[in-house]
């Protein structure tokens, strides 16, 4: 059923009793075009615009838990498209523009909310970064803003701009970056691909990868044997575990990251805002709890949960930054698993192994990438050929040394 | 400039001691302080009890190294000495002005520095003469404990008067 | 007082009233008193207003998990939103306020909700609100963000200081009941190291609101002797008003303590909140249970409450809570609060016991109704009366008060916080912890032992097991006999309930109610997380502590599974919520990273440096002098004199390194791209540092200062991340090296003097020959100053490209080595010059800091190729250095860029377009890593990274700074603007 | 872990006093050949299970560690010095 304002008037006044499952829960068929590893947002998403877009509709996602149980739903909701490099930049920009007509397209409302994304600096060599970053996104028609002083404090008045370590000085704006309702990306692709014919498997974890004569022909699952012409893999902190199935070993480590909610205030922060001074991102729910989040715990890790001194590192970044959050309370912390890569940026890219597809090393940037990772990963899988702003995922990139190393940091993946 | 006066500027000559029954801060003299770094596997104890028998005193760092401290400035024939005393199988780096050293002495010490560092500084788990290196708060420190109610901690000099004005906020409830 | 305060009875001191405020009203209770008692003794039984549909709420509970009374305490900066009232301690003069009402508590608009709620369904904004898409930001989210949130922030800084802490102990003991007491006694006695606590002020858990009796004393009185005894023992450490809200690896706890949440005006001196981590070798849980509500019509007017809150608000705090009571239970606790209520002389009109067959003799007066079921309430702001419901007929009956117990869950938070899931048992009708435990163990109700007698001799047992496999010897305490405890051992739970009308809520505080899971799991979100996430229930401040197991429960019912296979959402951490004031301690404000001061600091603050933080540093960014009116005249003025006369600047914020060692020359031989095996005793070389990927890491000197002794300088960014690289080559990679190393940092005040004039100036101090002949070029070397007084370190280095040293002395003397050069430069013309300063005579030279050293680079980018040696065996980064796209032909290389008009300005951060090119990412040439205005060349002058850079100079190109529509056209050109020969250097 | 790191030379400590580096792996010969130096700089093992890794008592005594942990439940099973453990001699 479509979702709309009249539907839900005439549901509600029926007592609700006509809304059906969001999606179906079919038993896997034998054999699918392509079989997707991973009912997260990147699969999900993944699998919509194959049908979509590609018109491939005999496709199954296969999930080990429930759709959207890994860090498309443990995530801090941000979207934006702020980044520096040509190989990055336009992904992410196409990433935006789909978010921007998302809802509309998969007919469910995600509460995509370009609220505007405000990274802080505190010194000049800050501002000259931004400068460099700014001019990058806008020499692709990407919006971004230099804001002064002033200009952050008539927007964010709270910040500690008087008692600071470290004064805020500026800071880079792109106003069309946001949030997004998080769980709800994953629902909407859900229930966008299964409307298509796409088979959502949920319980069904894959043990095995067969091959015969070197081509991978299916998985063995839980719920058995599942044949495939193409099998892709979109399993973000699982990616490695995965790929050893098929005998790979990948450029990346999985670790945890944590992100936290507080307790429910009335409208208080209306942007994303994050530190230049500590690693603190914060925005405000509409349900009025601030989701925010910091650094990685450092260590790899398949355990969804993190340690207590991130914790405190990221509330003291955070009452550095607003002081007044000194008696709001932290609700809840939870863990995810990130495929750390080695230069900080993902893979789209064919394997060495003839129909096995990879999508991973998403960092901890992978939600705000969900609709564009989707939609080029299909087009991989469709087409054979990468999509033009995922030409530089490439598998082989630290082979030949065309590393996509936005903080420059190199082969150490608790650093990006 | 032979007639020029040097003056020793001390880190922490701008603050106040604090003495409280519960608790007292006090910077100790900027003497000597020589890191010493020994060879592998190399056998130090007598070269080392040797130094604690003068004026010195040796606190643990790390295998093979060790701090060789006291409250008297040494002078340059001293030192010279002293280095040579550890050869042939350490070295000393001096690290008189390196390092600043902090007494903490009274009833509360082992409370006041719970607040800072996760070693456990309990008199069963860290007897007199024990040192370890630690984060006091966002510093690292070394300590000693040189009596059962008092620790030496030393510090980078450059982080000082910020962990001197930790120990002061840390100190503050029972310092009244 | 109101009638609803007892003449007698519970913990409150009838000698000491209280004088508060709730939403401006003076109110009164006593000491001893929470602020939900007070409220109570006062008939104030709307407290709140709910989150979705503004229905009137009242007290549910009386202890952390209640989802109702959230209230704003305090004002100013001391504003806390969202306190649970049954947590805060009554103190005079507290001033509270209801949350999420508009324009007040008693009439509230928000309470329309209510009528649109067939529309308002579990996700119902997922289906609309999407037309016209610009709509959402504009008034759809905007209205729902302000018509969300409960309590408000506030913009004010907390004037209350905070702290955080270690412990370490042998055994944790997690609640002060009977279980915990039993516990801790046995182990104070041990002589271990113990730890003891309790989120309420009191300690003794349940025992507080019991009327029988233990060993002949009352309940409350033997708490209070087993207290006693604990805070006698010096190996016991008790913690009330402290939470443990989090398990941690390694057995740590984290636990709150509300040190001065309880008084009107805290002392400076002392933390309002504490946070400890509790290292723990061995940790009891006793932490108790928690009450289930049951899910009947209207189970959320004010005056339903939970029977144990009930019993507590009666026992302990001497309060009523109704005047006319009924009892609706599914176990034999509802009888334990109906003896009580009947003992206080508190009108019981009923009791409603679910079970049919239940076999507790009921001896009182009140009437009892088996198998039968309350299915509504009636009530709006109060509660009127209720709806009876046995074998299909109903009856209503006018109370104003309902105790309800639906059974109990254990308390398992804490237990699951580290990756177990908990346990469904059937036998309890309750999750049990997981069983495999490390280091945990629990004991009394969280175990699903009953009784006050089990509970405290279970506690006694586990301290004893826990503590022998420490070594301890001790046997497990034993207690007096218990008399007058009603035990309520576990009892079938009740999901559904027959006949109900009304709204019957599961998640109070986030008004979730029965037929949203319903919803949930018709629409196929019936796992029990995407229940969580679809329908909101246990996501409110509560965490579900009331509502999680009801709606596992009815997912349950609703699916056709049993509870097991439905399964819990994950416990994570926090148990209770935690503010970010414990959080964080003392580091806020400028305490929120430590300062790191040079010791030439109050040098440079007397001829009127202005500081800038670089890293924990202050560095000195320029030093004004009278009649300047902006920095660049101050900077401009520092460089003229460098290059005419001289000038002193702090460098001892450089990272520098002793290393020695028989093998320290062929170890930095492995860690330096270029080659050191053959730095002679007495020279420095500039080296550059690559990781193992190629990439540049870090540049500096390093001297040989002696055969086995070198002295290195690192960036002042990376000084703590090359020790730690440096440490990590000579331990982990080549342990066979003899290379020991020690931070000298701190040890040395380091001052470049730099300009035509330096060696004259220090010549002045200096007591050895340093002519061009006895201190070349790249010379290191100790040198004697002050006639003998001192001993230093002297390099003929220069990063401003004129004639210039560094001098180390150490720190101590370092302000006054500098004022010493000052004053013997003043005839020569001497200036302090600061970072600002340094910055443009190094980009006048073409010289590199991590703004071109930006982590992507190799060396020939920089034009240093020639420093990867060819003929080392091997270093770090070698194997990876020739990578294809690390000599890739249109690699960014380093090349200088100037104006074309002289006037015209450009700013680091700018990209570099060709001429004429549009502006897109296609065109982007690279960018602008450094510029400063040039005194020397008299225009603003930069370095920049660009394509195929070194092959460009002469060309012109667009510098392109799109987000202040900059546009200036401007030239490549060499990266060394001045002096290319060297022949400053050299003189 | 996470919490807790226990130090061969100082005992258990907080794991804030510690820099993780990542696998404790064996650093190739100068010659061993791009693709085994592809393998060192950037690929990774990335177990579900026990794994050793390099840690840094940074804050504490400045030694290199090798760490025996577990990715999955956070568990130490060993913690020795980095100097006495170089791979090539570790079963």
């Amino acid at each position: 059923m479509r979702y709309s304002a009249l539907s839900v008037f005439l549901n509600g006044l029926r007592g609700n009793k006509g809304w059906g499952p969001a999606w179906r829960s079919p038993q896997p068929k034998p054999h699918y075009d392509v079989v997707i590893v991973g009912g997260g947002g990147h699969g999900l998403a993944t699998a919509y615009y194959l049908a979509k877009e590609f018109g491939i509709t005999n496709v199954a996602v296969v999930e080990k838990g429930y759709i959207g149980s890994g860090n498309v739903g443990r995530n801090t909701t941000i979207i934006r498209s702020n980044y520096l490099l040509q190989g990055n930049n336009p992904f992410y920009e196409l990433s935006m523009k789909l978010w921007e007509g998302l809802e509309q397209d998969f007919n469910f409302n995600a509460m995509v909310s370009q609220r505007g994304v405000v990274n802080l600096y505190h010194s000049d060599a800050q501002r000259d970064a931004y400068t460099r970053r700014g001019n990058a996104m806008r020499l692709h028609g990407v919006d971004a803003d230099l804001l002064d002083r002033e200009q952050i404090s008539a927007m964010l008045p709270f910040l500690d701009f008087d008692n600071a370590r470290f004064p805020i000085q500026g800071g880079l704006m792109q106003k069309r970056g946001g949030t997004v309702r998080h769980d709800a990306v994953a629902w909407g692709y859900a229930r966008g691909a299964d409307m298509r014919g796409v088979d959502i498997i949920q319980d069904c974890e894959v043990t095995g990868i067969r091959r015969e004569n070197g081509v991978v022909t299916g998985v063995e699952t839980t719920k058995g044997f599942i044949g495939c012409g193409k099998l892709a893999l979109a399993a973000a902190g699982n990616s490695s575990r995965v790929a050893e199935m098929a005998g790979m070993k990948l450029p990346l480590e999985s670790h945890v990251l944590q992100a936290f909610v507080s307790e429910g205030l009335k409208p208080f922060i209306d942007c994303v805002v994050t530190f230049g001074a500590g690693h603190f991102y914060c925005s405000q729910s509409d349900k009025g709890g601030l989701v925010f989040g910091g650094d990685i715990d450092g260590y790899n890790s398949y355990a969804q949960r993190g340690n207590l001194a991130t914790v405190e590192h990221v509330a003291e970044a955070g009452k550095a930054m607003i002081p007044g959050l000194s008696r709001v309370r932290v609700l809840r912390s939870w863990g995810g698993i990130m495929d750390m890569s080695m230069d900080g940026s993902p893979i789209i890219d064919r394997t060495h192994i003839d129909n096995l597809y990879l999508n991973s090393g998403w960092c901890y940037g992978g939600f705000k990438a969900t609709p564009a990772s989707g939609f080029c990963f299909a087009h991989l899988i469709a087409r054979n050929t990468p999509q033009e702003t995922a030409t530089a995922f490439r598998l082989d990139r630290f082979a030949r040394g065309f590393m996509l190393d936005e903080k420059g940091q190199g082969a150490q993946p608790n650093l990006h | 400039m032979s007639e020029y006066r040097l003056i020793h500027r001390t880190a922490l000559s701008d603050k106040q001691p604090v003495d409280a029954a519960g608790i007292s801060l006090t910077a100790l003299p900027e003497g000597h302080v020589i890191h010493v770094l020994a060879e592998q596997s190399a056998d130090m104890s007598a070269t080392l009890e040797g130094a604690a028998a003068q004026t010195h005193s040796v606190r643990y760092v790390a295998p093979g190294q060790w701090f060789i401290v006291g409250d008297e400035p040494l002078a340059d024939d001293a030192m010279a000495a002293l280095l040579t005393r550890l050869t042939p199988h350490a070295a000393g780096v001096d690290q008189s002005h390196g390092r600043v050293r902090i007494l903490a002495r009274g009833p509360m010490v082992e409370c006041v520095l719970a607040k800072g560092s996760g070693a456990d500084l309990a008199l069963s788990a860290f007897a007199v003469g024990r040192s370890t290196t630690t984060l006091i708060g966002h510093i690292a420190a070394h300590l000693t404990r040189v009596e059962d109610n008092a620790f030496e901690i030393m510090v980078l000099r450059g982080f000082a008067e910020s962990l001197w004005d930790d120990l002061m906020r840390m100190s503050a409830e029972f310092a009244e | 007082m109101t009638s609803y305060r007892l003449q007698k009875g519970g913990l409150i001191d009838r000698q000491s009233p209280l004088g508060f405020r709730f939403d401006g009203k003076a109110l009164s209770g006593f000491s001893g008193d929470s602020l939900a008692s007070a409220l109570l003794a006062n008939g104030q039984r709307l407290v709140a207003r709910s989150f979705k549909y503004h229905r009137p709420r009242g007290i549910q509970t009386a202890g952390s998990a209640e989802p109702n009374a959230l209230m704003t305490i305090g004002t100013g900066g001391r504003t806390e939103p969202n306190t649970r009232a049954t947590m805060q301690e009554l103190y005079q003069g507290l001033e509270a306020q209801s949350q999420n009402r508009w324009p007040s508590l008693n009439v509230d608009i928000g309470a329309l909700n209510s009528l649109l709620s067939p529309f308002l369904g579990a996700g119902f904004y997922y289906k609309t609100f999407m037309w016209p898409g610009a709509l959402w930001e504009k008034l759809y989210e905007p209205f729902i963000r302000k018509a969300a949130g409960l309590g408000k922030a506030s913009y004010e800084a907390d004037p209350d200081v905070y702290e955080k802490c270690w412990a370490h102990c042998d055994l944790l003991v997690i609640g002060a009941g009977p279980a915990g007491l039993g516990a801790a006694l046995t182990a104070g006695r041990s002589g271990a190291r113990v730890i003891l606590v309790d989120e309420h002020a009191l300690a003794g858990g349940s025992l507080l609101a019991e009327t029988g009796s233990i060993g002949g004393a009352t309940a409350a009185e033997f708490a209070r002797q087993a207290i006693a005894e604990l805070e006698s023992l010096p190996n016991v450490e008790l913690l009330t008003r402290t939470t443990a809200f989090g398990w941690y690896d390694g057995n740590v706890f984290g636990a709150v303590q509300r040190v001065q949440k309880h008084v009107a005006e805290p002392k400076a001196n002392v933390p309002v909140e504490r946070l400890w981590r509790i290292a723990a070798k061995r940790a009891l849980l006793a932490t108790g249970t928690e009450e289930r509500p049951l899910v009947f019509g209207g189970n959320d007017i004010p005056g339903v409450m939970m029977a144990g809150a009930a019993r507590s608000y009666l026992n302990r705090y001497g309060v009523a809570f109704g005047k006319r009571a009924a009892v609706f239970t599914t176990n034999d606790s509802g009888y334990a609060l109906a003896r009580d209520l009947e003992a206080a002389d508190v009108e019981l009109a009923v009791i409603v016991d679910s079970r049919a067959d239940t076999a507790f003799v009921w001896s009182g007066k009140a009437r009892l109704i088996k198998g039968a079921f309350v299915s509504d309430a009636k009530g709006g702001k109060s509660l009127s009366g209720i709806t009876i419901w046995k074998d299909g007929k109903t009856e209503t009956l006018a109370v104003d008060a309902l105790a309800v117990s639906g059974g109990f869950s254990p308390i398992i938070h804490l237990a699951c916080h580290r990756g177990g899931r908990p346990v469904w048992s059937d036998t309890h009708s309750a999750f049990l912890a997981p069983e495999q435990l490390n280091g945990l163990s629990l004991a009394g109700a969280v175990n699903a032992t009953s009784g006050i007698a089990a509970c405290m001799a279970e506690g006694a047992a586990r301290a004893s097991a826990l503590l022998g496999e420490l070594g301890f010897k001790v046997e497990p305490a034993t207690f007096g006999a218990v008399e007058g405890d009603i035990a309520a051992p576990s009892a079938k739970a009740v999901w559904s309930i027959p006949g109900i009308k009304g709204k019957a809520f599961v998640d109070f505080q986030n008004d979730v109610h029965r037929k949203d899971l319903g919803l949930a799991v018709q629409e196929g979100y019936g796992h029990v997380e995407l229940a969580k996430r679809y329908t909101t229930n246990g996501m409110a401040t509560d965490q579900g502590k009331l509502s999680n197991v009801n709606a596992i429960g009815l997912l349950a019912e609703a699916r056709g599974v049993s509870p097991a296979e439905v399964g819990t959402t994950t416990f994570r951490p926090f148990y209770t919520p935690v503010s970010f004031g414990a959080l964080t301690g003392a580091y806020h404000g400028d305490h929120f990273q430590p300062v790191r001061k040079s010791p030439l600091h109050d040098w440079a603050a007397k001829n009127g440096a202005k500081f800038v933080e670089t890293g924990l540093w202050y560095r000195s960014s320029w030093f004004s002098r009278d009649g300047e009116t902006s920095w660049r005249e101050s900077v401009d003025r520092e460089v003229r004199n460098v290059r005419l006369n001289a000038g002193l600047c702090d460098v001892s914020m450089l990272g520098k390194i002793e290393i020695v060692g028989a093998d320290a020359g062929e170890f930095l031989n492995r860690v330096y791209s270029n080659g050191f095996a053959k730095l002679p005793v007495g020279k420095a070389r500039y080296g550059l540092m690559l990781r193992e990927d190629g990439i540049v890491y870090d540049d500096g000197t390093t001297s040989r200062i002696e055969e086995k002794r070198y002295f290195m300088t690192t960036t002042t960014a990376y000084a703590a991340g090359v020790m730690n690289h440096l440490e990590f080559c000579s331990q982990a990679l080549w342990p066979n090296l003899d290379v020991r190393l020690s931070s000298v940092t701190d040890q040395w005040a380091q001052m470049a003097i730099a300009g035509p004039k330096s060696r004259t100036i220090l010549q002045a101090i200096v007591d050895d020959d340093i002519s061009n002949e006895a201190i070349p070029f790249l010379a290191a070397q100790e040198v004697s100053l002050f006639g003998g007084q001192l001993r230093g370190r002297l390099f003929r280095i220069s990063f401003s490209g004129e004639l210039a040293y560094e001098l180390a002395v150490p720190a101590g003397y370092g302000e006054n080595v500098a004022d010493a050069l000052m004053e013997a430069g003043k005839r020569h013309g001497i200036c302090a010059y600061g970072v600002e300063a340094l910055s443009v005579l190094r980009i006048e030279k073409g010289h590199v800091t991590h703004n071109e050293l930006n982590g992507t680079v190799v060396p020939a980018d920089l034009g240093f190729g020639k420093m990867v040696s060819a003929a080392k065996p091997d270093f770090i980064g070698k194997a990876m250095v020739n990578r294809e796209g690390l000599i890739a032909e249109d690699r960014p290389q380093l090349v200088g860029v100037v104006p074309l008009d002289p006037a015209q300005a450009f700013r680091t951060g700018s990209h570099i377009l060709a001429k004429d090119a549009a502006a897109t990412l296609e065109n982007d040439q690279g960018y602008v890593t450094s510029s400063c205005y040039s005194p020397h060349i008299g225009s603003t002058i930069g370095l920049a990274l660009v394509k195929r850079g070194s092959t460009r100079h002469g060309e012109d190109v667009m510098i392109w700074n799109g987000l202040r529509n900059e546009y200036t056209p401007g030239r490549l050109c060499s990266p060394v603007f001045f002096d290319p020969a060297n022949e400053k250097l050299y003189v | 872990m996470a919490s807790l790191v226990s130090c061969p030379h100082c005992g258990s400590r907080p794991k804030e006093e510690f820099t993780v580096k990542g696998a404790a792996l064996k650093r190739p010969a100068p010659d061993a050949g791009q693709e085994r130096w592809m393998d060192y700089v950037y690929l990774r093992d990335n177990p579900r299970g026990a794994y050793d890794e390099y840690w840094h008592h940074t804050s504490g005594c400045r030694r290199w560690l090798v760490v025996t942990r577990d990715t999955a439940t956070h568990e130490i099973a060993a913690s020795r010095d980095a100097a006495l453990d170089v791979p090539e001699t570790r079963a």
